[in-house]
């Protein structure tokens, strides 16, 4: 395939749409990054130093921050400098910020991950049996059960598991992460708890969108093509109906992840799970801005990032664009 | 969009950069065999001459060593210095020094070490520089002989030098280097090898250590603030041993066979302090007042759940330096009448807490129900160590709570908090008769009368209301079974030199 | 001759609400807890900070129904009236929310062009953002205290009303009723206010209820990590944070203020459901056609 | 009726949804190589009551009651209240069906051949090569190009008619004995369904395959059955052969139905006095506006270069099939549009000219000149507002009438024009039936008093008894105050019913441009020609 012709593949010009657009969104979140330290009252360094504040630790991080330029040259030296993964230095310990977020990112990334797959398994089926079976006592279940996990507080959520399944019944432990790879075992037992709470939560709100997508496909004329077929019910479901839901959910889905990942942090604080949420937790209390900065920016940079990877999937299934 | 191509590269190669930086991340937390040890809070910084917090020194006392140390009863013992003797007028001290020893990166520990650090104190004017206020000169006569000159008999010199790792012995190279501060490197039992900001500090042990080589190869400080999520921790096996127990279930822990509890009294003290720098504080009455108004009983219960005892002076029962005091009693009449007495009606109170240590905000809780009668509505400020810190010193506070730790003679208990030009006398108390008294208990060498010193001082210093004192807390610490060669200590300091570990329940 | 009326007459919104159970129910229990909210100062048996260490960790009993805390204070009181500080937390950052997101939404929408590009792009960018993360880092940023915490909730939830109200505006301008208002000459402020805000304002009552709902989560989820409320002033989430240490000594201490927050929100959302089947257009027509059966 | 065996044979078949009736005893019969066309207006029970009688009919709640047997070989099998599994085999394998609209009728996620081979794979056990080989046969079958090309393709590659040929080819996969096809053509322009009419026609010739085929268009009905019923709410009011009841109709239900159709052939409106100066000229009018689609921005040219003038008093009629642009001219007149190029002058100002740079008021003036009357009687008034509000709008925006007593009598005087009581002013447009609406939204455009009205497509969404009053009702305006209109449409006897002259676009072009009378007489261009020749002839197929 020759590069015009790559370059014309209608798959590939919505692709580059979609990425353009991501990266107009980038900058955006990087300008709003920026604004956060920007709009910190008093000077974020002398603050950050605190009990340790010595001239020359002041001067020094003040330098290292180059918090000294104007506030136009800082907002351009920090966005060149976070594309190629320099996100400044911590003000706690002067590690380079970049190093402190990678630390940090199996354990966020295996929580959410696995608050992902508890969320599928349970919205994905329950959503398409309460819309296959709409206005009848099984729909008016699961409807009732995702108002439920909607509305149960997650940290609360937490706590009270803690307390059942560690502290009295000892099954698990009650927090602390295992690397994956450094002990796998470890892993899934610490992982059980808090992943059940972060899936739970992100499966009430995937239920209702997988239920409302399935009922309007099940409307679509195609459908009662597909019954007018004599096709056995479970064809019709899947083939055309569910198959057919997948794409508005695979786009909500993207969409709501970044809710999933906003939960994610109150979760990590309960399990002292060593995660990004409670990175930031901790630097919040230690005025750590440039910590926090790049940790904001790593959790919106891996939104867009998700996003674009649901795009390509979407250009992937749906025809209409692989062949428009 | 000309070329889709090179958006899609500058997109991968951002990620591609962020993903490939240094990810040589060394996963020391979960070495094999290592005590992990949780603490309630992160120290500031490592610098052990500069630190005030009370985390710094349960990792730095593993680090660092001193001159000499005080034993379990807390006597002074020989640890850098052998010997040492003092020259009949006690104006010179001769210590003579431990040979062989070496610093963590291998260079050697001589005497101009000890100068070094010894000047670096008192020319910086650093957080112990009071501790010096006596000595004249120090000097190194050979590379294994120090000799330190004060101005007067100083019969506490031996406890201003080792009493806590303060006073530690630094490397030149380590200070001068700049990373002191985040990679400290001592003469003690356990080098320091990595800190995880927020998560852990990791030690490894010292094999050429003086003292002999520790039992356990390394030493994972872990900081779980939550005090039930480190009990739970620990009953769970994934970690060793903790000082954040929480109160509430230290009588049901009694019973517990599955760790080792100890609630050890302790020389460390609670107390409250106005600030006698804005009115109407700077009044006596109103400041006795306050003490009346506050219902003891209920705080020492609702912090410690009976593990602490009351007290209203500083040195607890038990040491040989207590004197009885119990002038003041929860009588909110008493206190109404003093503060007519003062002719004035404080509307608020302005009392600063730190979450780094649950037990102020508890006590302030109390406090604010306790004062509301007396017309006065207690503004609970709570904010961390670091801005605490901040704050007492900037004197940005009406009234604070905070507690001293690691006291052992009672110079250390009243100088520097109650002299008038005392390094930590934050609530700005000044009395004559007090200063007298301290000044002369410095110099006095004969036990008696500096008994007689010290107790008058403390008794003005109760009557004057400088400090509120609440009672003496006890160490409380916990560690699993399989830890042995431990065992809690008074002044709260935290060794783990002879510690070993016999096969980990928690250990896969 | 043979031209009827076809859909038979729509039935009458209020009549539609009231015939769905589920928000008779929710109805019922919000007005319900805003009385609570309201009367809370007065209906609380005892003071929010009455401290009574002899009788600390006492279970539910006549005297507290809730039981009492670590210092013997009566947890009921406090949960009524942390009841109230987070529906105050929730109202006033929704009303904000509301405010510049409906406005920018609705000017977006009907404007387009350019003025449609830029919102929309912002909002985007607010978008990219985990909805906790952002509130949890304005709040580090300008320190934590309840105006803080209002402002970050409201900055927070503007996007997804400015979409709402954008997504909705769109739909109006583009029916015909719009255009011929257009094509006559009509203002756009005549058309904004008399055909527009009423069309759109359905699809805005869901969502706010459904933002108050999650406003409250957040507050909660802030005063949890103690950035929300401060004490000595009582928050749900704050009095669970608390509750960890003494979850197995005194369990009432972490389960009534976390079902306070549970019955709350679950009042909000089940409204909202309730509110959307009668007032989103699509959803009435299925609702209508159930109720004929 | 023809002789041979009926294929189906339904007998007092009731249908109700909750408490009301919508089917009311309706008893047919479908014979082998015979169509049975059913025809009503909407609201009729027509597609209800053939959905009821084969098994498909799948809303919440509805109870069905009578008998529909399909009898043809072996033993009769009831198909009311059959079991799920005895309908499956009978659905795709035995009847076949047909929708209305092409666009979701196929699944967008799957190749052509997948949605045909399934249908084969449910009722036969073909291998992979037999359903493939059966596939790019009825592919021909149906006349589709290319058959090879189209197996791979998907439905959003196809046009509208091509995709309703695919469903015709998957109705017939497993050659039943009766296809059903509902309003398969309504949604198709006029030209496309006259093909689709030939095809089905020779198919039923070739498999000798019974046809249902439901339309609420008579005229589509007399070119398709033989035998024809005419529903009306619920019950069969007139059951025969197709000559008997185009020809000879026994119920005045049929007849009104008959005569209220517009036929080409008929005579136009009434003619104005030749010496009516022009109203509205325009030049060159050219028309483009962006589109966005998923793969990025791209232009669409709607009008190229259109000249026409209307006479006072005139109505020129604006034919052409959807995408042709004629809805663009309308919108570029009344400035929900922008002009790209041309003039357009309106007894002396240039419209265009004015909406560049003529200031707002002068602008709001303008607007008040040209009325415009949409399709959709639904969504053309605001659902939340009352009548006399929506009427009231040009009233207060001009202002008309000062003050409400004035503002009220105004109301009621353009409601007595339109033929509605003054009691409709109080109503909600959910209380008013289509034809209602109608002419309130003919009533709030005369209340502009405007020069010029615009009608796009406003009947078209009508019933045709009702559209017929609405036509009446235009005239009769226009015969009293000498009003000017644009009619837009796409059914030529409603064109010719009301133009003075004609003008025929095809993609955005005028094709022919002459009087009404000249052009239905004798067409000039060849497009217009295919256009008259695919309107179904007001006498049945087989008169003779």
């Amino acid at each position: 395939m020759t590069l015009p012709a790559f370059v014309s593949h209608p798959v590939v010009r919505f692709l580059a749409r979609r990425v353009g657009y991501s990266l107009v969104v980038l900058i955006g979140v990087l300008v709003v990054v920026f604004a956060l330290v920007a709009l910190v009252p008093g000077d974020p360094v002398r603050i950050a130093l605190g009990t340790r504040y010595t001239p020359e630790a002041y001067e020094a991080l003040r330098a290292a921050s180059g918090l000294d330029r104007p506030l136009f040259v800082q907002f351009f030296s920090y966005a060149g400098s976070a594309m190629t993964g320099d996100l400044g230095v911590s003000f706690r310990n002067g590690e380079p910020v970049a190093q402190i977020l990678l630390d940090r990112l199996p354990a966020t990334v295996s929580l959410a991950a696995f608050g992902i797959v508890v969320a599928c398994a349970i919205a994905l089926p329950a959503g398409i049996w309460s819309a296959l079976h709409e206005g009848r006592l099984s729909d008016a279940i699961v409807r009732i059960t995702s108002q439920f996990g909607l509305s149960i507080p997650d940290f609360w959520m937490g706590i009270l598991l803690i307390a059942l399944f560690s502290t009295t019944l000892g099954w698990l432990p009650t927090s602390g992460y295992r690397p994956l790879f450094g002990d796998p075992v470890g892993w899934l037992q610490h992982l059980v708890l808090p992943g059940l709470v972060v899936g739970f939560v992100a499966a009430a709100i995937l239920t209702r969108y997988v239920r409302s997508a399935v009922l309007e496909v099940a409307d679509m004329g195609y459908v009662r093509t597909a019954r007018s077929k004599g096709l056995p019910p479970r064809v019709v479901t899947f083939r055309h109906t569910v198959r057919n839901a997948l794409v508005p959910i695979l786009t909500v889905t993207g969409i709501q992840l970044a809710t999933i990942l906003g939960g994610v942090i109150v979760v990590e604080v309960v399990f002292a799970w060593p995660g990004l949420g409670r990175l930031v937790y901790n630097s919040v209390a230690a005025r750590d801005y440039p910590v926090i900065q790049g940790a904001v920016l790593l959790m919106a940079v891996g939104f867009l990032v998700i996003n674009l990877l649901v795009d390509l999937l979407y250009a992937v299934v749906d025809p209409r664009i692989r062949l428009s | 969009m000309r070329q889709p191509a090179a958006a899609i590269a500058a997109v991968v190669a951002m990620l591609v950069a962020v993903s490939c930086a240094p990810a040589q991340r060394v996963d020391l937390g979960q070495g094999s065999g290592y005590l992990i040890a949780a603490i309630a809070g992160e120290p500031d910084q490592l610098d052990p001459q500069k630190t005030s917090a009370y985390f710094s020194f349960e990792v730095l006392e593993n680090v660092f060593d001193t001159l000499v140390e005080p034993d379990a009863d807390l006597e002074m013992r020989p640890a850098l210095a052998t010997s040492w003797d003092v020259s009949p007028d006690q104006l010179t001290w001769t210590f003579h020094l431990r040979k062989g020893v070496t610093f963590h990166d291998g260079c050697p520990f001589s005497a101009d070490d000890v100068v070094y650090s010894y000047r670096r104190i008192i020319d910086d004017k650093l957080a112990n520089v009071d501790k010096f206020s006596a000595v004249t000169d120090v000097v190194a006569r050979d590379r294994d002989t120090v000799v330190i000159r004060v101005a007067h008999p100083t019969p506490n010199l031996l406890t201003n030098l080792g009493g806590f790792k303060g006073m530690a012995i630094v490397s030149r190279k380590n200070v001068e280097s700049g990373r002191i501060a985040t990679h400290p490197i001592g003469t003690g039992p356990f080098a320091f090898a990595s800190q995880k900001s927020g998560d852990s500090i990791v030690l490894v042990a010292n094999p050429k250590y003086w003292g002999g080589a520790p039992k356990v190869p390394g030493v994972t400080f872990e900081f779980i603030t939550e005090p039930s999520t480190a009990l739970s921790a620990l009953q769970a096996g994934e970690i060793d041993w903790t000082d954040s127990v929480p109160t509430q279930r230290i009588s049901q822990l009694k019973g517990d066979d599955s760790l080792k509890l100890a609630v050890t009294p302790s020389n460390d003290y609670w107390y409250l302090a106005l600030n006698e720098a804005r009115a109407p504080w700077s009044d006596p009455r109103v400041r006795r007042a306050i003490a009346y108004g506050i219902d003891r009983q209920s705080i020492v219960q609702a912090t410690s759940y009976g593990s602490a005892s009351a007290n209203q002076l500083a040195i607890p029962k038990g040491n040989p330096w207590y004197t009885p005091y119990d002038r003041y009693r929860y009588d909110t009449n008493e206190a109404k009448r003093l503060l007519d007495e003062a002719g004035t009606h404080p509307g608020k109170m302005d009392m600063l807490v730190t979450s780094e240590y649950p037990e102020t905000v508890t006590a302030a809780q109390v406090i604010a129900d306790n004062l509301s009668p007396l017309g006065i509505t207690v503004d609970i400020r709570t904010v961390d160590f670091a801005t605490w810190l901040d704050e007492q010193n900037s004197g940005h506070f009406d009234m604070l709570m905070m507690g001293w730790l690691g006291n052992i003679d009672p110079d250390d208990f009243y100088y520097a908090q109650h002299h008038t030009d005392g390094a930590s006398n934050a609530q700005k108390f000044s009395n004559p008769d007090v200063d007298r008294l301290l000044d002369a208990g410095r110099v006095e060498t004969n036990r008696a009368a500096r008994q007689q010193d010290y107790a008058k001082a403390a008794l003005i210093i109760a009557d004057q209301v400088s400090y509120i004192y609440l009672y003496n807390p006890s160490v409380v610490q916990a560690w699993t079974t399989n830890l042995s060669g431990y065992e809690a200590r008074r002044d709260g300091a935290v060794r783990f030199r002879t510690a070993s570990l016999t096969g980990r329940a928690g250990d896969q | 001759m043979t031209d009827r009326v076809l859909d038979g007459g729509r039935v009458g919104s209020w009549r539609l609400l009231a015939g769905n159970p589920v928000t008779v129910v929710s109805a019922v229990a919000l007005t319900a807890v805003l009385v609570v909210a309201l009367t809370a100062h007065w209906i609380a048996p005892y003071g929010i900070n009455e401290v009574d260490v002899p009788n600390a960790l006492r279970g539910p009993s006549g005297a507290h129904w809730f039981g009492t805390d670590e210092l013997g204070r009566d947890v009921l009181s406090r949960v009524l009236v942390a009841v109230q500080a987070s529906m105050r937390v929730a109202l006033v950052s929704v009303v904000f929310a509301v405010v510049v997101g409906v406005t920018t939404g609705v000017v977006a929408g009907y404007r387009g062009g350019w003025v449609d590009t830029v919102f929309m792009r912002v909002v985007d960018v607010m978008f990219a953002f985990p909805v906790l993360l952002l509130a949890l880092a304005i709040v580090a940023v300008l320190g934590p205290g309840v105006t803080t915490t209002m402002l970050a909730i409201g900055i927070v939830y503007t996007p997804i009303f400015a979409r709402v109200a954008r997504a909705s505006t769109l739909g109006v301008t583009v029916e015909p009723y719009v255009q011929l208002s257009r094509a006559m000459g009509t203002g756009s402020p005549y058309i904004l206010a008399r055909h527009v805000l009423p069309n759109v304002a359905g699809p805005l009552l869901v969502q706010t209820s459904l933002s108050l709902a999650f406003a409250i989560l957040s507050e909660a989820a802030l005063s949890f990590l103690g950035l929300g409320i401060q004490p000595p002033e009582p928050s749900l989430g704050r009095m669970i944070f608390d509750s960890q240490g003494f979850v197995t000594l005194a369990w009432w201490m972490a389960v009534f203020p976390g079902a306070a927050i549970f019955v709350v929100v679950l009042a909000f959302n089940l409204l909202g459901d309730g509110l959307r089947d009668v007032l989103d257009p699509r959803q009435r027509t299925m609702l209508e056609a159930r109720r004929k059966q | 009726m023809s002789a041979s065996r009926p294929v189906l044979s339904v007998t007092d078949l009731h249908v109700g949804i909750g408490r009301q009736p919508i089917v009311r005893g309706v008893s047919l019969a479908v014979h082998r190589e015979a169509t049975l066309g059913i025809v009503g207006e909407s609201g009729s029970g027509k597609s209800m009551t053939v959905l009821a009688a084969t098994g498909l009919l799948d809303a919440p709640g509805a109870v069905v009651s009578g008998s529909s047997a399909l009898v043809s070989e072996g033993d009769p099998v009831e198909l009311i209240g059959a079991s799920p599994r005895a309908l499956r085999s009978v659905h795709g394998g035995r009847i076949g069906f047909v929708f209305q609209d092409p666009g979701t009728s196929l699944n967008p996620l799957l190749r052509l051949e997948r949605q045909i081979t399934e249908s084969l794979e449910a009722h036969r056990r073909p291998t992979r090569r037999e359903a493939y080989a059966r596939a790019l046969e009825l592919l021909d079958a149906v006349g589709l190009p290319d058959p090879e090309a189209k197996l791979g393709a998907y439905p959003h590659q196809l046009s509208g008619g091509q995709r309703q040929r695919v469903m015709i080819a998957i109705a017939l996969a497993c050659d039943p004995e009766l296809l059903i096809a509902d309003e398969p053509t309504t949604s198709l322009d006029v030209t496309t369904q006259a093909q689709i009419i030939d095809l089905v026609r020779d198919l039923q010739r070739d498999f000798g395959t019974a046809v249902v085929w439901i339309s609420h268009d008579l005229g589509v009905i007399g070119q398709v059955a033989d035998d024809v019923t005419v529903l009306h709410d619920g019950t069969a009011v007139e059951q025969a052969t197709v000559l008997d009841v185009f020809e000879r109709p026994q119920q005045p239900y049929t007849r009104q139905l008959l005569e209220a159709r517009p036929l080409v052939g008929e005579n136009g409106p009434s003619a104005i006095a030749d010496d009516a100066g022009t109203l509205l000229e325009v030049v060159g009018l050219d028309v483009r506006f962006p589109v966005t689609t998923p793969v990025g921005p791209s232009t669409v040219h709607a009008v190229k270069a259109l000249s026409f003038q209307i006479r006072r008093g005139a109505t020129l009629g604006l034919v052409g099939e959807s995408g042709s642009g004629k809805s663009t001219v309308a919108a570029a007149l009344t400035g929900l549009v922008r002009a790209d190029a041309g003039r357009a002058v309106l007894d002396g100002t240039d419209v265009f000219t004015v909406r560049r740079s003529g200031g707002r008021r002068a602008e709001k003036a303008l607007r008040r000149r040209i009325g415009l009357v949409l399709q959709d009687p639904f969504s053309s008034l605001n659902p939340r507002i009352p009548v006399a509000a929506s009427i009231g709008e040009p009233l207060v925006v001009h202002g008309l009438a000062d003050g409400r007593a004035a503002r009220r009598a105004r109301i009621d005087e353009l409601l007595d024009l339109v033929g509605l009581e003054p009691s409709f002013a109080s109503r909600y447009p959910h209380e008013l039936s289509g034809g209602q609406r109608q002419r309130v939204s003919i009533a709030r455009a005369l209340a502009l008093e405007p020069e010029l009205l615009i009608l796009d497509e406003s009947t078209a969404s009508l019933d045709v008894s009702v559209q017929a009053t609405v036509l009446e009702l235009l005239a009769d305006l226009q015969y009293r105050f000498g009003l000017t209109y644009l009619f837009i449409g796409h059914d030529l006897a409603v064109i010719q019913r009301v133009s003075h002259d004609v003008l025929v676009m095809r993609a955005g072009e005028a094709v022919e441009y002459r009087p009404a009378a000249e052009l239905f007489a004798a067409p000039e261009d060849e497009y217009t020609r295919a256009l008259l020749a695919a309107v179904p002839p007001a006498r049945p197929r087989d008169a003779v």
